[in-house]
């Protein structure tokens, strides 16, 4: 655990910035030294499995109060001061109500399915960092950890969809695999941009990179044209990972009831649940720190509020755009969701990845200087908005679609 | 741990691999059987890495993936053909296609 | 001996997952044991110090070979326990009499081996070494895997391609780029 | 451009989320048990039985003809008729019911039985928090629960009870007209009839119910 | 459009031979309608369809007509001998006698024809076509006009289901609205509802006989 | 404003200082009803009615309609049941997970309404399966579905959890599935559940209630 | 064509419209599906028996009658009026457009005239019930294609707005009952016809918020476009009508085709589609929804004062000649008949509605076959049914 060597300030500001770290160390100083390490492991992990989870609570009456907003009405707003029970009370139910194993299904793989799909994702938090020195296990290939254990997700939830033995989980699930592993690809390409720009696949050096100011307007790889793109790509494809509207097609399926989990009921349902919020959150923070600058502040007047503050903030206001797409957007096809990951993102990913080598080279060739800054600008985001145009036209003209208009009869 | 250790896990499950694709009489699992026996050798070469003398410090290392990129590209392309099979003679059973032999 | 116990556990997962993969009659059952097989081989990397290795292999093993396997035992009607004879070939005791004595005598020949063996550290290897070697000395190699990695998905795509444009699997099938058209 | 129509879509979305903290109209939420949305006047849900003056059972205008039990469409009525007759508000001796049951569990409001009532006996409640665990006592009601005095009827329909209250004292008006009518020849033609004193004494009782019930109105 | 005589004589015309009746409806509706014999139909529906200009049929239902008594008094004029004065004579003699006759009822196929084609201006009553069967038992088939209007294909199978008339030629007859272990036809005017009459708070009428008659059989069953 | 306050003291006193594991379990249980994505006729459309905006049900975190009846925790008979969709039911209620609870919305969810005279509608689902709260009306306003709500809750609040007293999914004697009656040629089979439907002896008209 | 070249038609067989027959190829492996009768995605209560090949439905058949309620068996027991409040809850959307239908049958059959002021207050609620039926289809369909409710809630906020009118008016929100033979049964109250126009001038705002929110969408474009594509030639034959009718370019509107009530007395446009999609069913539910608007702003400043009730009418014992007699008007899912026959006694002897909904519907196996399943379901929901009609 130590310290930023880029970190000077000091006094207050500081102590509130590393307060947790703070604890965490003098907790671990009551144990033997050789203990030290674990126990400060041991309080890294409570806090993950204590604060995500409250979030995850919160984020559940949050989303149906949003979207109650959107909708011109007020959500759960009558079990404790203004509804913020509401999860406790839904937890309370689904921890008592009856787990009903359909009596063809696989025992063992149908119990096994919700604690593999939440066990992996809580080990994603393990590299996400939440704040300065901030993170459980600061390993260097961070990002490619959060991507293998993403890649085992999907294996739960054909679990899930196998062992129910009901033709409408198992349908839903191998639908999801199949948008899993579909998004994956510009999951992962939307991300090696950034991890190109800083040369390192630690989570921790990637928001290094992005710390510093020009002015009051930091360095974050969003402000750039292929940071924008690739943070719009990874959005998308973040969607489509957590099975969020529009592509909430394995559970929402109108044609086949609720997707992968329709036999779970009860507490296993509840993990399901779980899962789907933790996962989404921490593709979320994942994306916060690919290209939102981590725990970094906007402006660096506001520097002196603690980084998680600023990552949470940035957390609560990735889990609102989430809720905000899902109270406006309708649903995709299967097929066209499988037509845009490999027929739009796939290719605009790619192109990204080579807009960024082209970003990095022209900077070497034309130097420094504002002309030359604006010139790579320019031309950057032309290259991308000019593809993302013509592409999307193309997508639209394929499939034939467009504004329509009518005639009418007197 | 010692190298050795870890050489005679590779060896078990190496033996445990070849056992599988012996014995089993569907496509797939010969093909699983075959995926253990390439990770079997997968512990071999990281271990001789760990425990090596380092002239060449990350071969082993370097070896392992570039075999794991292998082993990806022979799964892919063996169930590709043992689904092919499939659409074409209804059985993934090797039992019975070495008898459609001809 | 913290090690020790670690190095136990994971050798032990790995090889009852790789024991109930070649026992059990079920095929996604075998599949399922096979990632824990993998996910054991992973953390054995792991405590290896082979950090990025071990990764790459719960990222190609576990996010994309189990699931292929899954997939074409599903594809090919395979769930479901199947009765003994349907599943061991007609030589079963002679494979598996050769799989153990093939075992045995690795067993044997590995524990009295003497081999020149560093009692060292974990070398420690970033991200950022691996890379410049693949793309120094082993830049031959990568190319190469990536040909063939190239050559693989194609012929994959090739095989499976179905003789009629539409796949039975619905999964497959919704890869087929082109729409279809409406009921005339 | 691909991805116009989505984004329109959420700055309408937008819009909605952001005024449903300012205007009203953006938040439409009547929060049930405490608020309560206005009370429309021709609200229908139920019938109930008008009953005149303090006595339920001997003020109820109804006089068991029958013809809601025979026009109810999903014969969801029950009437027997009383043996012995009483005399009504304009003094006519009729009969009553001694047990008139509406089914509320068959009941569909239509109001065609209030259409038919020639009695005014009949009207349309607003009562609509009737929800019960008890299956068989709870979701029929007797002449008793479905009593309610015409004070509670110009509560809940006022203009339309105004207008039953002006008809029926136009008819009674015309009633007393004739039964004054038909005194003053009888008293003409004899000092003492006792039969005619009755018919004014219930004319009298009559006359009483509804200056209260006008009262009850203003 | 042609009204439903004049369109009678043009069938007649075009198709000599025809079994057409028209039915003269007295109500202020005005609306006649075209009786057609079963094996004529599908021809005049085609005609109707593609000549006439008929091409969307609106309505398909069914009508159940039951067996009718009638008693009525008739008054006979016959010759009979009779002795008049002494002499046999053949003598008319008018006779009056109630005699009870019974019309076989028939279950009956109503169409109601519009055409689309004929411009959206055009007001004009329904053509209504109407097809009898023998009886109301056994001899129950129409043939199909699904064929000519699709329209037709599910109101003619609510027929069947609801009246049980089997429509010969339609693609696809099975019940529409009742279960297919079902045997009655409900909405023939003989059928008997099934006795489930346990609880009835507010009875009168037909209901109030049948609830009693319920509860003198289960208090039957319950003596047993 | 009495209600209100009462109310939110017997929140306050459940929802933060709460007394005892009974209380928790069923404050938690009657704050967390789920409906089922289920309607049958006229009422399933008042039943979306109440889960819009102007008399929102989200209010009572109940706006979590779960199209699977795996997760589903109260059933909602918004409609006429036929006795072709009697079957599908008692089927799906059979599928439910306990705790669970029935609301009978309308009239003809009671006893048929103004259809039970119709040869193919079911003269009340009651015959068939246990119904919680019965909601007359046709179909009842939003207002009263809610209010129906809340006697469900009070119900809830009211059950012991031990005893003689205690709500059927603690009861380890109770009916776990309910037998599914099966379309016979002229009626349903059975006609009635007798285990479920109590109706002691046929009444034909009940008793008078005088100087009630 | 003439009569000579159809003669030789009738002699070689008769031209019928059928559903494609798909081939396939391996028979066992259908994955043969019953969505419904309690399924998600099905207005209520319908079952749809779907064979798969992947997910290409190769066969569809509806099922019905899962809310068969026997009102055309219910009506022959009983009086003409008693059926009113059950033609309520055939389409349990349009109570009022019911209602009309009903008694334009009746007073076709018993000759009543309607006076003045009831035909204005008819048009007014028919077309209120329109824009309320058509924005509740559109969030509906929006709904299938798993919008989380906005559409819908956008769409009931409107809606209540009208069910309050019509509580104002009937008493009801739903199940008005509010028409009689020969007129209406109450007058307007007192501030009714300014609460509407207020409420009406409003509307096109709200439809105008449901268009910024939907019609340029393109993952609706994507899933509506060139999806349940219907042909005019199909659709005519198989007697669709409503808007599924003018989706494909039909020009044919009850209300202009039969000038019943006083619709002559009003300017207004049909519009009209050109791909008979579900895109275009959308779009022409929202521009239909813009023309009640103006045919409203017509009728509200011009209704005159006046009796609301033909004087022959009355509730009791009424009793037609005998004779038979079908009256339909559009109502907003299509064209909805009455056929009646009276055989003089105070109960019609025969009873029966024609719903849209049901004969819509007769085109569904038509329009899903060889499409993708997850387009079933929106197929369905574009038709716009109510089961409460299809299955009666």
């Amino acid at each position: 655990m130590n310290l930023n060597a880029g970190w000077a300030s000091t006094g207050w500001t500081s102590t509130l910035d590393q307060i947790f770290v703070l604890v965490q160390h003098r907790v671990a100083e009551l144990f033997p030294p050789v203990l030290q390490p674990w126990v400060a492991m041991i309080l890294g992990v409570v806090g993950i499995v204590a604060v995500f989870p409250a979030i995850f609570a919160l984020t559940t009456v949050l989303e149906r109060k949003g979207l109650g907003r959107m909708q011109n009405r007020l959500g759960p707003n009558r079990v404790g001061p203004y509804g913020i029970l509401q999860p406790m009370a839904d937890a309370i139910k689904s921890l008592t109500k009856e787990d009903i194993i359909p009596r063809s299904a696989d025992a063992v793989v149908h119990f096994l399915a919700p604690v593999v799909l939440v066990v992996a994702i809580f080990l994603g938090y393990a590299v996400l960092p939440v704040g300065r020195n901030m993170v459980l296990m600061p390993i260097d290939a961070g990002i490619l950890f959060f991507f293998a254990i993403g890649a085992s997700t999907e294996l739960s939830i054909f679990m899930a969809g196998w062992s129910s033995r009901n033709k409408y989980s198992l349908l839903g699930a191998m639908r999801a695999v199949a948008q899993m592993i579909s998004y994956e690809v510009p999951l992962l390409l939307s991300a090696v941009v950034a991890i190109m720009m800083t040369g390192s696949l630690s989570p921790e050096a990637i928001v290094a990179a992005q710390g510093g100011f020009s002015g009051v307007l930091p360095h974050w790889y969003v402000f750039t044209p292929w940071g924008f793109a690739g943070f719009a790509l990874f959005v998308v494809a973040a969607l489509a990972e957590t099975n969020r509207s529009p592509f909430d097609l394995p559970e929402g399926e109108s044609e086949l009831v609720a997707g992968y989990f329709t036999e779970y009921s009860g507490f296993k349902f509840a993990l399901f649940f779980l899962g789907e919020y933790l996962g989404m959150m921490s593709i979320a923070g994942y994306g916060i720190t690919l290209f939102l600058g981590g725990w970094g502040a906007p402006f660096s007047f506001l520097a002196f509020i603690p980084s998680w503050a600023w990552f949470f903030g940035k957390l609560f206001l990735a889990i609102f755009f989430f809720i905000w797409l899902r109270g406006t957007l309708p649903r995709l096809r299967q097929d066209q969701l499988m037509n845009f990951a490999w027929k739009f993102m796939l290719p605009m990913s790619l192109l990204n990845l080579l807009v960024a080598a082209a970003w990095r080279f022209l900077g070497e060739w034309l130097g420094a200087g504002v002309g030359a800054e604006a010139i790579r600008w320019l031309a950057c985001a032309a290259v991308l908005g000019g593809t993302y145009v013509l592409l999307g036209r193309a997508m639209l003209r394929r499939q034939k679609i467009g504004p329509r208009s009518y005639r009418y009869a007197e | 741990m010692t190298l050795t250790a870890y050489l005679i896990v590779a060896a078990m499950l190496f033996a445990l691999g070849l056992g599988i694709a012996l014995t089993r009489r569907n496509a797939i699992l010969v093909l699983i059987g075959i995926e253990l026996m390439l990770n079997a050798a997968n512990l071999n070469l990281i271990a001789f890495w760990r425990f090596g003398a380092h002239a060449e410090p990350m071969t082993g290392m370097l070896f392992a993936l570039f075999s794991i990129a292998v082993a990806a590209a022979e799964a892919s392309v063996g169930l590709g053909l043992v689904i092919a099979w499939f659409r074409h003679a209804r059985t993934t059973d090797l039992d019975e296609m070495t008898r459609m032999k001809g | 001996m913290m090690h020790a116990a670690f190095f136990l556990t994971f050798a032990v997962l790995t090889l009852a997952g790789a024991v109930a993969a070649a026992l059990l009659r079920n095929l996604v059952h075998c599949a399922l044991s096979l990632t824990v097989t993998f996910a054991g081989l992973a953390l054995l990397y792991l405590s290896l110090g082979a950090e990025f290795v071990g990764l790459t292999q719960v990222l190609v093993y576990i996010g994309a070979v189990a699931i292929l396997v899954v997939f074409a035992i599903l594809l090919t009607r395979g769930s479901g326990s199947l009765p003994r004879q349907m599943l061991s070939s007609s030589g079963w005791r002679v494979g598996w009499l050769a799989a153990v004595a093939v075992g045995f005598v690795l067993v044997a020949a590995l524990r009295d081996a003497p081999f020149a063996q560093s009692q060292g550290n974990a070398p420690v290897v970033s991200v950022k070494e691996i890379g410049q070697a693949l793309m120094g000395p082993f830049a031959l190699p990568l190319e190469i895997v990536g040909v063939l990695l190239t050559v693989a998905l194609i012929g994959a795509v090739i095989v499976a391609m179905p003789e009629k444009p539409m796949l039975e699997n619905p999964v497959l099938k919704n890869q087929m780029p082109e729409k279809q058209g409406g009921a005339e | 451009m691909l991805g116009e129509g989505i984004l329109k879509g959420l700055a309408e979305t937008a819009k909605n989320f952001a005024g449903s903290f300012v205007s009203e109209e953006r938040l439409t939420t009547v929060e049930y048990p405490e608020q309560r949305l206005p009370q429309i006047e021709n609200t229908r849900d139920f019938p109930f039985l008008v009953y005149d003056g303090d006595d339920a059972m001997a003020g109820l205008r109804c006089v068991s003809c029958q013809i809601c039990e025979k026009e109810c469409p999903p014969k969801c009525i029950y009437i027997t008729k009383s043996a012995d007759k009483k005399p009504d508000y304009v003094g006519k001796a009729q009969f009553y019911p001694t047990r008139f049951d509406i089914d509320v569990s068959v009941c569909m409001s239509c109001q065609i039985c209030v259409e038919v009532c020639p009695f005014e006996a009949i009207k349309m409640d607003t009562e609509f928090e009737l929800s019960t665990e008890d299956r068989f006592g709870g979701l029929i009601l007797d002449r008793h629960k479905l009593a309610k005095s015409n004070e509670y009827y110009h509560q809940i329909h006022p203009t339309e009870a105004a207008e039953v209250d002006a008809r029926l004292a136009e008819e009674k008006a015309k009633v007393e007209a004739k039964a004054k009518a038909a005194a003053e020849a009888a008293a003409a033609k004899a000092a003492a009839d006792a039969a005619a004193k009755g018919t004014a004494d219930a004319t009298a009782k009559a006359a009483e119910s509804a200056a209260k019930s006008a009262e009850g109105q203003a | 459009m042609k009204s439903a005589a004049e369109l009678l004589d043009e069938l007649q015309g075009a198709m000599p031979g025809v079994k057409l009746a028209l039915a003269t409806n007295p109500s202020p509706s005005a609306q006649h309608s075209l009786v057609v014999a079963a094996e004529d139909a599908l021809r005049v529906a085609v005609y109707l369809r593609d000549v006439a200009g008929y091409d969307y049929c609106s309505n398909a239902t069914g009508v159940d007509w039951l067996d009718k008594e009638t008693t009525e008094k008739v008054k006979t004029t016959r010759r009979v001998k009779k002795e008049v004065d002494g002499v046999e004579q053949e003598v008319d003699e008018t006779v009056e006698e109630t005699v009870k006759r019974v019309e076989p009822g028939c279950l009956e196929a109503v169409y109601h024809l519009y055409s689309m084609r004929q411009g959206p201006h055009d007001p004009h009553p329904p053509l209504v076509l109407r097809m009898r069967t023998a009886n109301r038992t056994d001899r129950v088939e129409l043939p199909s006009l699904s064929p000519v209007w699709r329209a037709a294909e599910f109101q003619e199978r609510e027929i069947f289901d609801l009246y049980g008339i089997v429509f010969k030629g339609h693609r696809d007859l099975r019940r529409l609205l009742m279960w297919d272990e079902f045997e009655d036809h409900p909405m023939r005017r003989d059928y008997v509802d099934p006795d489930d009459f346990e609880y009835e708070p507010t009875p009168h009428d037909e209901v109030l006989k049948r609830a009693e008659e319920h509860r003198a059989k289960l208090a039957a069953e319950g003596a047993r | 404003m009495a209600v209100e306050s009462n109310l939110k003291i017997e929140l306050g006193k459940q929802g933060v200082f709460v007394t005892t594991l009974n209380e928790l379990y069923n404050w938690g249980r009657r704050n967390s009803v789920w409906p089922m994505q289920f309607g049958l006729a006229c009422c399933a459309i008042e039943m979306i009615a109440t889960t819009m905006a102007r008399y929102d049900l989200a209010r009572f975190g109940a706006e979590v309609f779960r199209p699977s009846p795996r997760q589903a925790d109260l059933m909602i008979i918004s409609g006429t049941v036929t006795k072709k969709m009697a079957p599908q039911v008692v089927r799906l209620y059979n599928q439910m997970a306990e705790p669970r609870y029935v609301i009978a919305m309308g009239a003809c969810a009671i006893s048929g309404g103004p259809f039970k005279q119709g040869y193919n509608v079911l003269k009340g689902i009651d015959r068939y399966i246990p119904v919680d709260v019965h909601i007359p009306g046709c179909p009842p306003r939003p207002e009263a579905l809610i209010h129906a709500f809340m006697t469900l809750q009070k119900k809830i609040a009211a059950q012991p959890l031990t005893g003689e007293e205690r709500p059927r999914h603690l009861d380890a004697s109770a009916q776990g599935e309910f037998p599914v009656p099966e379309p016979g040629a002229h009626d349903l089979e059975p006609p009635v559940n007798r285990l479920v439907w109590p109706l002691p002896a046929p009444t034909v008209a009940a008793p008078a209630k005088e100087g009630a | 064509m003439t009569t000579a070249e159809m003669k030789s038609g009738i002699d070689s067989g008769i031209k019928s419209y059928l559903p494609p027959v798909i081939e396939v190829e391996a028979e066992n492996e259908l994955l043969e599906v019953a969505m419904g009768p309690h399924h998600p995605s099905t207005h209520g209560v319908f079952r749809m028996d779907v064979a798969l090949d992947g997910e290409r439905v190769v066969r569809l058949k509806p099922v019905f009658g899962y809310l068969h309620r026997n009102h055309e068996k219910l009506a022959e027991g009983t009086t003409y009026l008693a059926s009113m409040p059950y033609t309520d809850r055939l389409d349990y959307f349009c109570s009022m457009t019911n209602n009309w239908a009903y008694a334009l049958a009746v007073e076709k059959l018993a000759g009543l005239e309607v006076p003045e002021r009831a035909e204005y207050i008819r048009v007014i609620t028919a077309e209120l019930t329109r824009v309320q039926n058509h924005a509740s289809a559109i969030g509906f369909l929006m709904q299938e294609m798993g919008a989380s409710g906005t559409p819908l809630m956008y769409a009931f906020r409107e809606r209540e707005k009208i069910l309050d009118l019509f509580e104002a008016l009937s008493g009801s929100r739903m199940m008005c009952n509010y028409m009689r033979f020969g007129g209406c049964r109450v007058d307007l109250p007192e501030g009714w016809l300014e609460r509407t126009k207020k409420i009406v001038a409003e509307l096109p705002r709200f439809i105008d918020e449901m268009e910024a929110l939907l019609t340029g969408n393109e993952i609706l474009m994507a899933r509506a476009q060139g999806v349940g594509v219907l042909s005019p030639e199909l659709a005519v034959n198989a007697g669709v009508t409503g808007v599924m009718l003018r989706a494909t370019g039909v020009n044919y509107d009850v209300r202009k085709v039969d000038h019943y009530g006083i619709y002559d007395r009003f300017s207004f446009r049909v519009p009209l589609g050109e791909h008979g999609d579900i895109y275009d069913r959308y779009m022409l539910r929202v521009l239909e929804m813009r023309e009640s608007v103006k045919i409203l702003e017509q009728a509200l400043p011009q209704i005159p004062d006046g009796p609301i009730l033909d004087p022959k009418s009355k509730p009791r014992g009424f009793r037609p000649k005998p004779g038979e007699a079908y009256g339909r008007i559009e109502a907003p899912k299509g064209e909805l008949g009455f056929y009646l026959i009276s055989d003089g006694s105070g109960n019609p002897y025969r009873y029966r509605v024609r719903p849209p909904s049901l004969i819509n519907l007769t085109i569904l196996e038509d329009m899903c076959l060889g499409q993708n399943v997850a387009d079933v379901v929106l197929i369905f929901g574009s038709v716009d049914i109510v089961l409460g009609e299809v299955d009666r």
